[in-house]
């Protein structure tokens, strides 16, 4: 039962920092080659990448913040991950750039001749147009930033011994901040995701990708948590109670999702309005209407059914498993949200570039060996000392 | 506990004021049933709601007598008033269901004290809302066609149809909120039992307490069969105001047909209901002296839940506003335009003034420590959220694609004799109950007395409030 | 404490729970079945007439056709109910002194209505059209049963909706050619479920079920 | 005192719920049904007559050959439209209906009805009703003749026209040679 | 039957939950196994430590799958097979205006066979119980915690599990008369 030698976290997330630096390089490098060979092809799948990556930190940012504000433990157990999921936030900026500078290869409504020709277009211009839309992103970046630097010297002073006075800062940053979050995200997936589809409008968009944020925070320090739990510094320390908390919270926010995403759907389902439907027409037919499917089956069924069992979201290799498997469900779900949109018709075959990959790899490799970095700088957890009384009352 | 060093939300206050055994909770919550003397305000306040009966009775009496032609509803308004009612009462009783489940789920212990009275609150809600449907059907005796049974019409309702689904939801919700109520009350009817005096109301209670005597086994079936029905009414409270929101939402008026109300009606309904729980709140723990149950660290919880749920409805009228422009669609413009400037326009602004504005006072914890500005907040917000409904279902209704069938909207006296009748139903109701039930839940509360000898209360964790001993080593 | 129950009610209590749940599925399935009884629906039950017409007289005794009262069932919505004067195209010359008939006389001289008890009558929602239902094969008897074999009529069918869509919804099981509509003993030709369908294409039969078929 | 107040209660209370269950508003609307009663108009019946000078659509009768039988005051003995095999079959079934019961199926007169008690009609194979132009027959059909009463009321102008034909194509089948029939015919009834 | 003993068991009383803990783990130990606790709040740990796990769990999970089947059961019925109505072009099978009330069915099931089968399994209504016999255990819902040794136990005598009982250190060990 007892590991004689103790086997201690950070050493392995050295390691898995070090591949990561390396797969992220190699990945970008084949994203450049992308970029060279097929400009077009490589920003519309450089931006799936990079909203997948960027719902971690920004994740972290908010579900940090709801910590802050309503307590419970489950937050203690991953809050590490999430302050130093927050401070990869500028890397994030800069991953941003190719979008900037790619927006003509994404957005149909950069196209004058296009706008020229759609009294839509033009009417939409006042926000739809490419200065907006940088100065926005600058805004986003500039809100999410700042927060996460503001959370971030709260919690500092909070570990340096700060006491209730640096929590009560905390949470008063929390407020503001959850607002201004929620804001931003609902902006910034308009501004980046739904124009690309110009026409087209749902008021729920910002919270379905503010939702698939939470869950893949969610899902992404489950695993971690279940990679460090039985090695120094988490072992003892992270309880099944926590692990059940956790077990709890993704379950949750997996219904979120399927809430969010029917809600939408059956709405503009019963209206069949024209100007609505072609959205999710181009994703319900053909190969992309076999990868929704999938995503009811396996974004939403089987985690639902295998989550509803108590013992399952108390073990913690099992619940990170899940987690696994849904950081994968997350990227097929923004593929499906945003592949479709560059097909044209309401028949678009399916149309997956391989850059995909490189940049997934290359965003992520690189953002993983930042993070691992960031994480090593601070205390690997902030659970308190494994203490008798709580080891006896989590056995029940 | 209390004595441990704070572990609270913000305030730190205790959710049980020091000093109780099993023995004093037990004690002082069955006295206020059991009790001979009943407060004079009781009776007043049980008059002055048999009035709003009265009303009530002499408004549907007037309405079946006479038809649908005593309301203002008309073409093109024809939702008017029983809509508007209907979905500001079936809101309100969401905070019933959310403070016993939601919180009973994530542990918030601060819950117990409240959740009785707040589960009563959602069944006499769900009563009055149900009033309104019912009689808008127009012929209230054969409101039994909604449901699927056999019958000589060899058809069935219509199941494409969201106001359908609003049946099965409302009556699901009501039976479901129903069970729930009753099972948390069985161990505290036994307790009355027990403590009752004369043998009629012994049998009474004991009749109703079907025989419970807190056996080992049965509190573990009944612990699970508890938790699991809290795991089941969470998500249905979310489904019950989503499919109100569908309602609209899945018809194409403009105004209505928005992909952002399910949850913003979800949260819109937090709003209100946690508001009516304060505004019952208030009053009641001062005229029955349960300041040490219904403490100051409620109303400060409360406070914060409506101000956050506040928040999220703001952030759907938000986005309705903006993407009325960003559409670009003519019809979806001209609704915001009109719901702003147009005749109806002095409502939304209300509105915007009741549900943002006012409530941001909530940030300051000076405010929400002052239960005086409480008070007047929850009821700000009451009436906010009823204009809501009314701005959505008129403004919405009263000019749509048809110009020349515009027309303006004016309830009428009756209109307004029922809704004040149901008010006073559920006050009524509310009177018999805080007389004759255990208003607060007599054995969760046992469960906060410290060392009830299950085992010693642990340390809170660092900025965990919630997980309190009781919580993980009780629930299943 | 002391008992405050006899241990019978242990009994009571379980049974009556149970019971109760059998009580309230009990009455619904009651009321259904009352709903549908001739009770209700008067089907199969006579009706007094001001006048005792049989039409199991006139009709089998006779030979006389629907049509020659029923004048506008081929063209009408409305079958139409005689006039008086139809009656005295006999009962001009024949019966003339019968005390049975004295209100038809007394119709006719005072060029008054006899107030006939509606048999067969639809709710005013209903928009029921005699014409087209012959035109498309329906017989009288399917609705309206063996006529030429009641002394006095009756209904022979609730005519709940249920009955209507029962037709409407399978009309294969109850077509007959347009020839023998007017025929009270009809018997097919070929088995039914060989004849009906093929009917049910060669007349256009659509059997339509939506609300507007009926209610306008 | 309290018992009849009870009572009086119980009996309120079951007489709304009876009146509310028994309720048929939509079943019996305020509006006229074919040959309704009626309370609005003097003669209690919702079907009105037409009032004089009034000519319900469709009903001009402006071809006095079609609707009477007569060009200038007198019968004629044509057909107002082409008779065809169509237009017998038509006037075979209207004949059955509305003639056979007196007259029988072969026009003798010897019908159901005049075997109870009818007063009995001329057989249709006389010879004054042979050589009546068509006309009369439809001057007959149309405004009755001795104790037969007018069938205007329930056969239209062009059945009538039909039955007429029919009666011809009756009367000459009774009265055929063998010279009448089709040449295949006469080779059939020969060999008998 | 006769019941073998005069009495329906012994009754302890103890002043706290932890003293009740401890003595029904002893008398588990001593080899009593039909046994019964009453305490004023819920201690899980207390029917655990009489050998007891509740199955209500997957009562309801089947009552909830019954609900589901029966909900889109229902619709799928009635509006494909029964009733096929064409509602502004959509399919007969409207499986997505569907889900609403099979989720409602589904919840309103399972709740349904929570509470039922809790109350099923424990032998819910029951006003008449042996155990109300003792004028004491009125407390047992205000501030007392109670243990109870069965005579249905294989191992129950009138005299030694009465001297097993007092042993135990609670406040009283009284008779239950059947």
């Amino acid at each position: 039962m007892n590991t004689p030698v103790a086997i201690d976290f950070g050493q392995r997330l050295e390691r898995w920092r070090n591949v990561a630096f390396v797969v992220g390089a190699l990945g970008l490098a084949a994203s450049g080659y992308a970029w060279f060979s097929d400009r077009t092809e490589f920003t519309r799948m450089w931006l799936i990448a990079f909203l997948y990556w960027l719902a971690i930190p920004l994740g972290s940012l908010a579900l940090s913040m709801l910590h802050y504000l309503t307590g419970g433990g489950w937050g203690l157990a991953i809050q590490r991950w999430m302050q130093a999921a927050m401070r990869t936030l500028p890397l994030l900026a800069l991953f941003f750039v190719p979008i900037a500078l790619g927006m003509h290869e994404l957005y149909e409504w950069t196209h004058a001749d296009v706008v020229a020709k759609d009294e839509l277009l033009q009417f939409k211009a006042p926000y739809l147009n490419s200065t907006g839309f940088l100065v926005r992103a600058g805004v986003f970046f500039a809100v999410w930033i700042g927060l996460a630097a503001l959370l971030g010297a709260g919690a500092k002073r909070f570990d340096a011994g700060g006491g209730e006075g640096a929590l009560v800062r905390l949470r008063t940053i929390s407020g503001p901040g959850l607002v201004l979050y929620f804001l931003a995200m609902t902006f910034a997936a308009i501004d980046w995701a739904m124009s690309i589809e110009p026409h087209w409008f749902s008021t729920i968009y910002g919270v379905v990708f503010i939702i698939g944020q939470g869950l893949a925070t969610l899902a992404f320090t489950i695993l971690l948590s279940s990679q460090a739990a039985d090695s120094a510094p988490l072992k003892g320390r992270l309880l099944p109670v926590h692990v059940h908390d956790l077990g709890k919270l993704m379950f949750a926010f997996v219904l979120l999702w399927a809430y969010v995403n029917y809600s939408q759907f059956v709405i503009i389902w019963s209206a069949n309005l024209a100007e609505e439907t072609p959205w999710y027409l181009k994703r319900m037919h053909g190969a992309w209407g076999a990868v929704a499917i999938t995503l009811i089956a396996l974004h939403f069924a089987l985690p639902f059914l295998v989550l509803l069992s108590k013992t399952v979201k108390r073990n913690t290799k099992l619940l990170g498993g899940i987690a696994a498997f849904m950081l994968l469900m997350r990227l097929v779900d923004l593929v499906w949200y945003i592949g479709p949109a560059f097909g044209h018709g309401t028949h678009a075959p399916m149309h997956v570039h391989w850059s995909l990959a490189t940049s997934f790899v290359g965003i992520g490799g690189i953002w993983f060996g930042v993070f691992a970095t960031q994480l090593k700088n601070r205390p690997l957890t902030s659970l308190p000392e494994p203490d008798p009384h709580a080891m006896a009352a989590a056995h029940h | 506990m209390s004595s441990a060093k704070p572990t609270g939300a913000a305030s730190g206050a205790p959710v049980i004021g020091p000093g109780h055994s099993l023995a004093s909770v037990t004690d002082q919550i069955s006295k206020i049933v059991l009790s001979r003397q009943t407060p004079t305000g009781w009776f007043i306040g049980l008059g002055v709601a048999m009035l709003g009966v009265g009303v009530l009775i002499t408004a549907i009496g007037w309405l079946l007598w006479w038809g649908l032609g005593v309301w203002g509803i008309n073409q093109p308004v024809g939702w008017g008033f029983a809509i508007i009612n209907f979905v500001w009462w079936i809101g309100i009783g969401h905070a019933g269901t959310l403070i016993s489940a939601i919180l009973l789920l994530l542990k918030q212990e601060w819950r117990t004290s409240i959740n009785r009275f707040a589960e009563a609150m959602t069944l006499f809600a769900v009563m009055c809302a149900g009033v309104f449907p019912l009689l808008h059907v127009g012929r209230p005796w054969l409101a039994y066609w909604l449901l699927p049974y056999p019958n000589t019409m060899g058809m069935w309702p219509q199941f494409r149809s969201p106001l359908l689904w609003d049946v099965f939801a409302v009556s699901t919700y009501a039976t479901v909120s129903a069970l729930f109520w009753y099972v948390g009350l069985i161990p505290d009817l036994a307790t009355l039992r027990d403590r009752a005096k004369s043998l009629v109301w012994k049998r009474i209670y004991g009749a109703l307490a079907l025989g419970w005597r807190g056996a080992a086994r049965h509190w573990e079936r009944y612990e699970t069969a508890y938790g699991l029905l809290a795991g089941l009414a969470t998500p249905l409270v979310v489904s019950v105001h989503t499919v109100v929101s569908f309602d609209f939402a899945v018809s194409v008026i403009p105004g209505w047909h928005a992909t952002i109300m399910p949850p913003y009606f979800v949260a819109g309904a937090i709003f209100s209901g946690f508001a009516m729980v304060l505004t019952l709140a208030i009053p009641i723990r001062r005229i029955f002296g349960l300041e040490d149950f219904i403490t100051m660290k409620h109303l400060d919880n409360m406070a914060k839940v409506i101000l956050a749920t506040g928040m999220i409805v703001c952030y759907g009228y938000a986005m309705e506003a903006f993407f009325a422009w960003y559409s670009g669609s003519p019809y979806e413009r001209y609704m915001i335009v009109n719901r702003m400037l147009g005749p109806y326009g002095w409502s939304y602004w209300a509105l915007i003034t009741c549900n943002l504005l006012v409530p941001q006072l909530l940030w300051s914890s000076a405010v929400r420590r002052n239960i005086a500005a409480l008070f007047a907040i929850a009821i700000v917000v009451n009436v906010g959220m009823w204009l809501e409904r009314f701005v959505i279902v008129v403004t919405s209704l009263h000019r749509d694609y048809l110009p020349s069938s515009w027309g303006m909207y004016y309830p009428t006296v009756w209109d307004w004799a029922l809704y004040i009748g149901t008010i006073g139903l559920f006050f009524f109701l509310l009177f018999l109950f805080i007389r004759f039930l255990p208003m607060i839940s007599i054995f969760e509360m046992r469960t906060l007395v410290p060392a009830t000898g299950e085992e010693p209360p642990k340390k809170g964790l660092h900025i965990a409030a919630s997980a309190g001993p009781s919580g993980e080593a009780r629930r299943p | 404490m002391a008992q405050i129950f006899h241990p019978s009610t242990n009994t009571l209590s379980k049974v009556s729970i149970f019971g109760g749940v059998f009580f309230v599925f009990g009455a619904l399935w009651l009321a259904s079945e009352i709903n549908r009884s001739s009770y209700v629906t008067q089907a199969g039950v006579v009706r007094a007439q001001p006048v005792a017409f049989g039409h199991k007289h006139h009709v089998a005794g006779l030979g006389i056709d629907c049509r020659y009262c029923h004048t506008s069932v081929e063209e009408a919505a409305f079958a139409g109910i005689p006039s008086t004067k139809t009656c005295m195209t006999c009962h001009s010359q024949i019966w003339t002194e019968a005390p049975m008939l004295e209100p038809v006389r007394a119709a006719f001289r005072e060029d008054a209505s006899i107030p006939w008890t509606r048999v067969h009558d639809l709710p005013d929602f209903a928009y029921f059209d005699h014409s087209i239902h012959l035109a498309k094969g329906i017989g009288c008897q399917s609705c309206h049963g063996q006529v030429d074999q009641m002394p006095l009529a009756w209904r022979e069918h609730s005519l709940n909706m249920e009955w209507c869509l029962s037709c409407h919804r399978e009309p294969e099981k109850h077509v007959r050619p347009p020839s023998e509509v007017f025929n009270m003993n009809y018997v097919p030709e070929r088995p039914q479920s060989e004849l009906g369908p093929e009917l049910v294409r060669q007349l256009h039969i659509q059997g339509r079920t939506n609300c507007s078929a009926c209610h306008r | 005192m309290r018992a009849t107040l009870s009572i009086r209660s119980v009996a309120m209370a079951l007489a709304l719920c009876g009146a509310s269950a028994c309720r048929q508003d939509m079943h019996d609307q305020p509006k006229g049904e074919p040959m309704e009663a009626s309370v609005f108009f003097a003669d209690g019946r919702v079907a009105r007559p037409l009032l004089d000078g009034v000519v319900a659509r469709g009903e001009l009768d402006l071809d006095p050959h079609l609707h009477t039988g007569k060009v200038g005051g007198q019968l004629v003995d044509t057909f107002p439209f082409a008779i065809d095999a169509a237009a017998l079959t038509r006037g075979r079934e209207r004949y059955g209906i509305f003639c056979a019961p007196c007259h029988d199926a072969a026009g003798l007169g010897e019908g159901m009805i005049v075997q109870r008690g009818m007063k009995r009609p001329p057989s249709l194979h006389i010879d004054r009703l042979r050589q009546a132009p068509a006309g009369y027959l439809f001057d007959v059909i149309t405004n009755g003749y001795g104790a037969m009463y007018d069938y205007s009321d329930r056969i239209r102008p062009e059945d009538r026209w039909k039955i007429v034909a029919y009666i011809r194509a009756l009367q000459l089948s009774q009265n055929a040679t063998l010279a009448d029939a089709p040449a295949q015919e006469r080779a059939r009834l020969e060999a008998q | 039957m006769k019941p073998k003993f005069p009495i329906y068991g012994y009754l302890a009383e103890f002043h706290d939950g932890a003293e009740l803990l401890a003595a029904a783990k002893s008398s588990r130990a001593a080899g009593y196994t039909v046994m019964e606790a009453y305490t004023p709040v819920p201690m899980e740990e207390v029917a655990h430590t009489l050998g007891f796990r509740t199955s209500l769990p997957w009562i309801v999970l089947a009552g909830g799958v019954l609900g589901a089947c029966v909900g889109f059961g229902l619709q799928y019925w009635t509006s494909v097979i029964d009733y096929p109505m064409n509602i502004g072009g959509r399919p007969m099978n409207s499986w997505p205006s569907f889900i609403v009330v099979t989720f409602e069915m589904t919840i309103l099931f399972a709740a349904a066979s929570a509470v039922l089968g809790m109350l099923w399994l424990n032998g819910l209504p029951q006003p008449y119980h042996p155990v109300f016999n003792v004028p004491a255990f009125e407390l047992a819902s205000r501030n007392r915690f109670f243990l109870m040794i069965l005579s249905r136990d294989p191992q129950f005598d009138m005299a030694g599990t009465k001297s097993f009982m007092d042993g135990l250190g609670g406040l009283s060990v009284k008779e239950v008369p059947h």
